[in-house]
């Protein structure tokens, strides 16, 4: 598996998301500015958080548009495989490769804490090192994470196993989500886009390696 | 601004007593235009010069073989290891953050963290070191409110870490609160750029956001008390972009990896007027600026205006010419304005053209040489009423409860949870974890140990002890964590200079600060000073705040304060029972009375040595430094931090439990170990004084006298407070 | 020609933003509110002199960026 | 009554935001536009039949709450 990671401005946690794919890869990821989309020999795209384009507007919204999306829209129409993470997870939403929105935080501010997150299902490229109902541990960092989607569409998510990750006890649903999604995949599997941050948690130093898994998933495919 | 007339009435409106206006006379040998009145009345603000508080920084140790820059440079740099450096300052936005908490504070932070990248560093860690009024005090909500969410805002978006800072109440503050933000960056010490202006030819480039009207005159607004009017100034207020200063940090270190930059300042406080005065000066040579060339938000500013504003996240660069198509790509990569709007000249002068026309010709010499000076009236701060014997109103455990509710301590996790604390991938200490945070050095094993420390209340009763205190407090707080420090930042906060009172806290606070800087080996590298924090007249509590940066080779070394389970819990350090000004005595005995606790500066070192080597020798499983509410505090800080409880011991006879228990003594420790005993006779034989606590286990905590608290019931009572009254708009109820 | 943007969240989106300020509005003493919905607008000064096709431009803006159709709907006010 | 407040920034005060959404329109090809502000928008609902009373009371909240008049200037439309 190849990674890369896209760089939009204002994004910020590219050298977070950079550690974690380099700990498991053994090698580090390319890192791909926003203007030079070139994807060929990539497998995994990764979008990092951060506040793209300020987070203006709308979150995501502006990265979402901006040209380099045809070359991440064509990479996954070949069956290559995306990971969003935070600001990742609401460009993919704002671009429509995954469905739903991330709406402001019910309790309108910014949350920046642990939570706790359930493995919805352990048999995927992004998950396949954790096991299935395991509850594990991830930083967040977000005023935007309340995910949204209108009942029929979380219905068919969770008809077709596309929820990969929930919010769990005890620290439980912090951002008013609905249905506790944190995390979701798209009808191939190949795009997991979720709103914590598994990559600030791979190193016993900074406290744990519950996010170690996801990067070492991957790195297994 | 249109056609004022230039005289000594427009002179002091804009801050210039009338003998700095007649020293501008007989510098120019003229009448000034608008502008040369603007550059002179911002350069010499007290904000810029420094005028009634140079005299007596000079009291302040700076050096030491670690320091690589002292105060002088946008920021400090020390040495710290592996080829690298930390740079770090701290600064105010006190005025701004009144006026708008949230845009005030969000830019404070934006400010900051450019002092810290113009030397060439990427900043690391984000602190904030907040005094807010009563809580009780109507507007005291929206303020907290404002400012916590501001200083999220920023850093959060800019995606630097915010790991550290610290928070007090008290009615002082009520119409002027204090939000001083600090940042830490690291560079090469190879590769540390300096704002000194070389080369005659040539270019001044201007990179950053367009100039708009933002904050004209916002140094001397920083420079004079409030009114109750102060809404009146409210035009200034500046808005902060957090996005930009993002691409601009990446921008300048892209830049600062080729040899393209000569010298490079950051437009802080009076913009480009102190930007390029100061590169001028402090190079020796002119400076010639063309104003049309500046990139301008709004149409039709005047020459005044864009000398004045202080619109954020701009940067002025001196660049080699060979390398300036170079720098114009890159900042085009981040889609920047770039532009060339000066040369560097052999005049000596600084000379502003506009629209075909010299706006401002002044001798850069005179403006920084014969800057105002002065030995202002000083009269001793008045000693503190005296305390009397006491006995104990409530008994330990009521009192604990209280103590831990109170706002100066309670749990500070509804402040942190808005702020990012990991995004960077190297926070080892967290918020909350430790008494200073600890951030890793990405690449290396090395990290850093961060602190913001002061207490207002010991300060106002002794300017002298309580300035000496902070200092040793930032010091004992990295050394908890097992880390060495090295060097600190300040931002003195201070009233009306005007006053000879305040005058007095001022000058007696940098004594004491830099008896406790010697005697720790702990040199100021920078900082700032903020004066004319009153309203109607009422001053706020001399509040020299301090930043604290140390350095561990190893940061799986770093110890913090949750208590393990089957522990041995250790005092170091002197017990006297000393009640003076502590909080017990605040929140439960209702009084502010007696002489703060006493530096023993030599006890600070011999007992803070001894706490480190233990550390570096392994075995100390939680550390804790003893301050705010004294010893019992401090026990159940760790209790809560570790989820585990602790049976404690009674304290030595002699002295009372609540003396015991809730002095506020200085130089102490409290440790968690496997063997208590060999602590206690390890620390008797280096000369540091000691004595088992208890143990540690269960769900408990367990007093000398019996009672027991559960964990629950303690959380219960740190944790309510800030989420009840700032979200669910309970209104403060003072106890007692 | 100026055009103006009205981005509010569909009916069925919560809109906690508006639930904080309409609870707000009451602790101030303003009881006579009932629903708050809370948006965004966004001026635009078009490159335009006619009114209709500033109109389809607005609208065209509006639908491909200033607003997410998934939970916010729009409108178009010229002049 | 309903009644419509639209607070923008006051001219000459840094609109980050506006800059941000030009720029992305520009980059979506519309260069017809020249300058964007974004504003906020609150509907409210108001338990008030008389026009004038229920305008006034609009303006009262946006100057109380609504607004940060160190910023930001409003209006009310009604109706
Ligand atoms: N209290 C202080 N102690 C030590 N140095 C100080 C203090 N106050 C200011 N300085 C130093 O004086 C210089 C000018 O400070 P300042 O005007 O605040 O910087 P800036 O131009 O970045 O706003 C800086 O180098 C600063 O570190
Ligand atoms: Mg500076």
């Amino acid at each position: 598996m190849n990674a890369a990671i896209m760089l939009f401005p204002g994004i910020n946690r590219e050298r977070d998301m950079a550690i974690a794919l380099t700990r498991s890869f053994g090698r580090p990821p390319r890192m791909i500015w926003h203007r030079e989309a070139d994807l060929t020999g990539i497998d995994v795209v990764v979008i990092p958080g951060g506040f793209s384009y300020g987070d203006y507007l709308r979150c995501g919204a502006m990265a979402a548009h901006s040209p380099c999306m045809a070359a991440i829209r064509a990479h996954a129409v070949r069956g290559g495989y995306i990971l969003g993470v935070c600001n990742g997870f609401q460009i993919l939403t704002e671009a429509g490769l995954l469905p739903g929105a991330l709406l402001r935080n019910a309790n309108l501010r910014f949350i920046a804490r642990d939570c706790c997150l359930r493995v919805e299902r352990g048999d995927t490229v992004f998950t396949s090192h954790y096991q299935r109902g395991q509850v594990f541990r991830a930083p967040m960092a977000h005023g935007d994470g309340n995910y949204f989607a209108d009942p029929a569409t979380l219905d068919r998510l969770e008809g077709e196993g596309l929820v990969a990750f929930r919010y769990a006890p005890p620290v439980g649903n912090p951002n008013g989500s609905a249905r506790d999604i944190a995390g979701i995949l798209s009808p191939n599997l190949r795009v997991l886009g979720l709103m914590p941050h598994p990559e600030d948690l791979v190193d016993p130093l900074l406290g744990g390696e519950d996010g170690k898994p996801l990067f070492d998933s991957l790195a297994a495919a | 601004m249109t056609a004022r007339t230039v005289d000594a009435a427009l002179a002091r409106e804009f801050g210039l007593a009338a003998g700095e206006y007649a020293r501008v006379l007989a510098i120019l040998g003229r009448t000034p235009t608008l502008a040369e009145l603007g550059i002179f009345s911002v350069m010499w603000s007290e904000h810029c010069s420094y005028k009634s508080s140079r005299l007596w920084l000079r009291q302040l140790p700076t050096t030491a073989p670690w320091v690589i820059h002292g105060p002088g440079e946008n920021a400090g740099v020390v040495d710290i290891g592996d080829g690298l450096a930390a740079v770090f300052k701290m600064e105010s936005h006190n005025h701004p953050s009144f006026i708008e908490p949230y845009q005030g504070a969000a830019t404070g932070v934006g400010g900051i963290m450019r002092d810290v990248f113009t030397m060439g560093a990427r900043p690391i860690a984000n602190l904030n070191a907040l005094r807010f009024g009563d809580p009780a005090h109507p507007r005291t909500r929206h303020i907290v409110d404002g400012v916590v969410r501001g200083i999220g805002g920023y850093g959060n978006c800019v995606g630097v870490a915010t790991v550290g800072g610290e928070v007090d109440f008290h009615p002082a503050y009520n119409g002027n609160p204090l939000v001083n933000a600090m940042t830490v960056g690291v560079a090469r010490r190879d590769r540390i750029f300096l704002s000194a202006a070389a080369g005659v030819g040539n270019p001044v480039v201007y990179v950053g956001s367009k100039t708009g009207r933002d904050g004209i005159h916002g140094a001397t607004m920083a420079s004079a008390a409030f009114a109750g009017d102060s809404e009146a100034k409210r035009p200034t207020v500046q808005v902060g972009d957090p996005f930009t200063e993002k691409l601009l940090i990446e921008a300048c270190l892209e830049l600062m990896a080729t040899d393209a930059i000569v010298a490079i300042q950051d437009m802080g406080a009076a913009g480009l007027t102190s930007s390029s005065v100061e590169m001028a000066g402090k190079g020796g040579v002119g400076i010639a600026l063309d104003l049309d060339a500046v990139p301008q938000r709004e149409a039709g500013m005047t020459a005044y205006e864009m000398m004045l504003s202080e619109s954020q996240e701009r940067m002025l660069m001196v660049l080699r010419p060979e390398r300036e198509a170079l720098a114009r790509a890159i900042f085009a990569k981040w889609e920047l304005d770039f532009s060339v709007i000066g040369r560097l000249t052999d005049s000596g002068r600084i000379v502003v053209r506009h629209r075909g026309r010299i706006e401002a010709d002044i001798p850069l010499a005179p403006l920084a040489d014969q800057a105002p000076l002065y030995r202002r009236p000083t009269a001793p701060p008045a000693p503190p009423p005296p305390l009397h014997r006491l006995p104990d109103p409530a008994g330990l455990a009521p009192a604990l409860l209280r103590l831990l509710a109170c706002p100066d301590l309670c749990a500070r996790t509804w402040i942190w949870d808005q702020y990012d604390a990991t995004v960077g991938g190297q926070t080892v200490k967290r918020p909350g974890a430790a008494d200073a945070a600890v951030v890793r050095i990405e690449g290396h094993a090395r990290a850093l140990a961060l602190t913001t420390d002061c207490t207002p209340r010991y300060c106002a009763a002794d300017a002298a002890q309580g300035a000496a205190q902070a200092v040793a407090e930032a010091w004992r707080n990295l050394t908890a964590v097992g880390a060495t420090p090295l060097a600190l930042t300040d931002n003195l906060n201070f009233g009306n200079p005007e006053r000879p009172e305040v005058m007095g806290q001022l000058v007696a606070a940098v004594t004491g600060m830099a008896a406790a800087c010697r005697a720790l080996d702990f040199p100021v590298v920078s900082g700032n000073v903020s004066l004319y924090n009153e309203t109607d007249g009422r001053s706020v509590l001399p509040t020299p705040a301090i930043g604290g940066l140390g350095v561990m080779e190893d940061a799986a070394q770093a110890v913090g304060i949750a208590l393990p389970a089957g522990h041995d819990l250790v005092l170091l350090g002197a017990a006297t029972g000393h009640l003076g000004q502590s909080l017990w005595l605040r929140e439960v005995a209702g009084q502010a009375a007696g002489w703060p606790p006493q530096v023993d500066l030599p006890a600070e070192r011999r007992v803070g040595d001894f706490v480190r080597a233990r550390i570096r020798a392994g075995g100390v499983a939680a550390c804790h430094d003893v301050s705010d509410g004294g010893l019992l505090v401090a026990v159940a800080e760790m209790v809560l931090a570790g989820d585990v409880g602790a049976a404690l011991l009674p304290g030595p006879d002699g002295l009372t439990p609540h003396g015991f228990w809730f002095g506020e003594e200085q130089a102490r420790y409290v440790l968690a170990v496997g063997d208590g005993a060999a602590l206690v006779a390890a620390a008797l034989a280096a000369g540091v004084p000691a004595r088992r606590l208890g143990t540690t286990g269960g769900g408990d905590l367990t007093l000398p006298d019996g009672a027991t608290i559960s964990l629950m019931t303690l959380r219960q009572a740190h944790e309510r407070f800030l989420p009840d009254w700032l979200e669910q708009g309970r209104e403060f109820q003072a106890q007692g | 020609m100026k055009a103006t943007v009205t981005v509010m969240l569909r009916p069925g989106v919560l809109d906690p933003q508006g639930r904080a300020i309409a609870q707000a509005l009451h602790a101030l003493g303003f009881t006579g509110v009932a629903e708050v919905r809370a948006g965004k607008v966004i001026e635009l000064d078009l490159d335009e002199a006619d009114p209709t096709r500033a109109r389809a431009q607005a609208e065209e803006m509006a639908r491909r960026l200033l607003a997410n159709t998934v939970i916010e709907s729009f409108r178009v006010e010229i002049g």
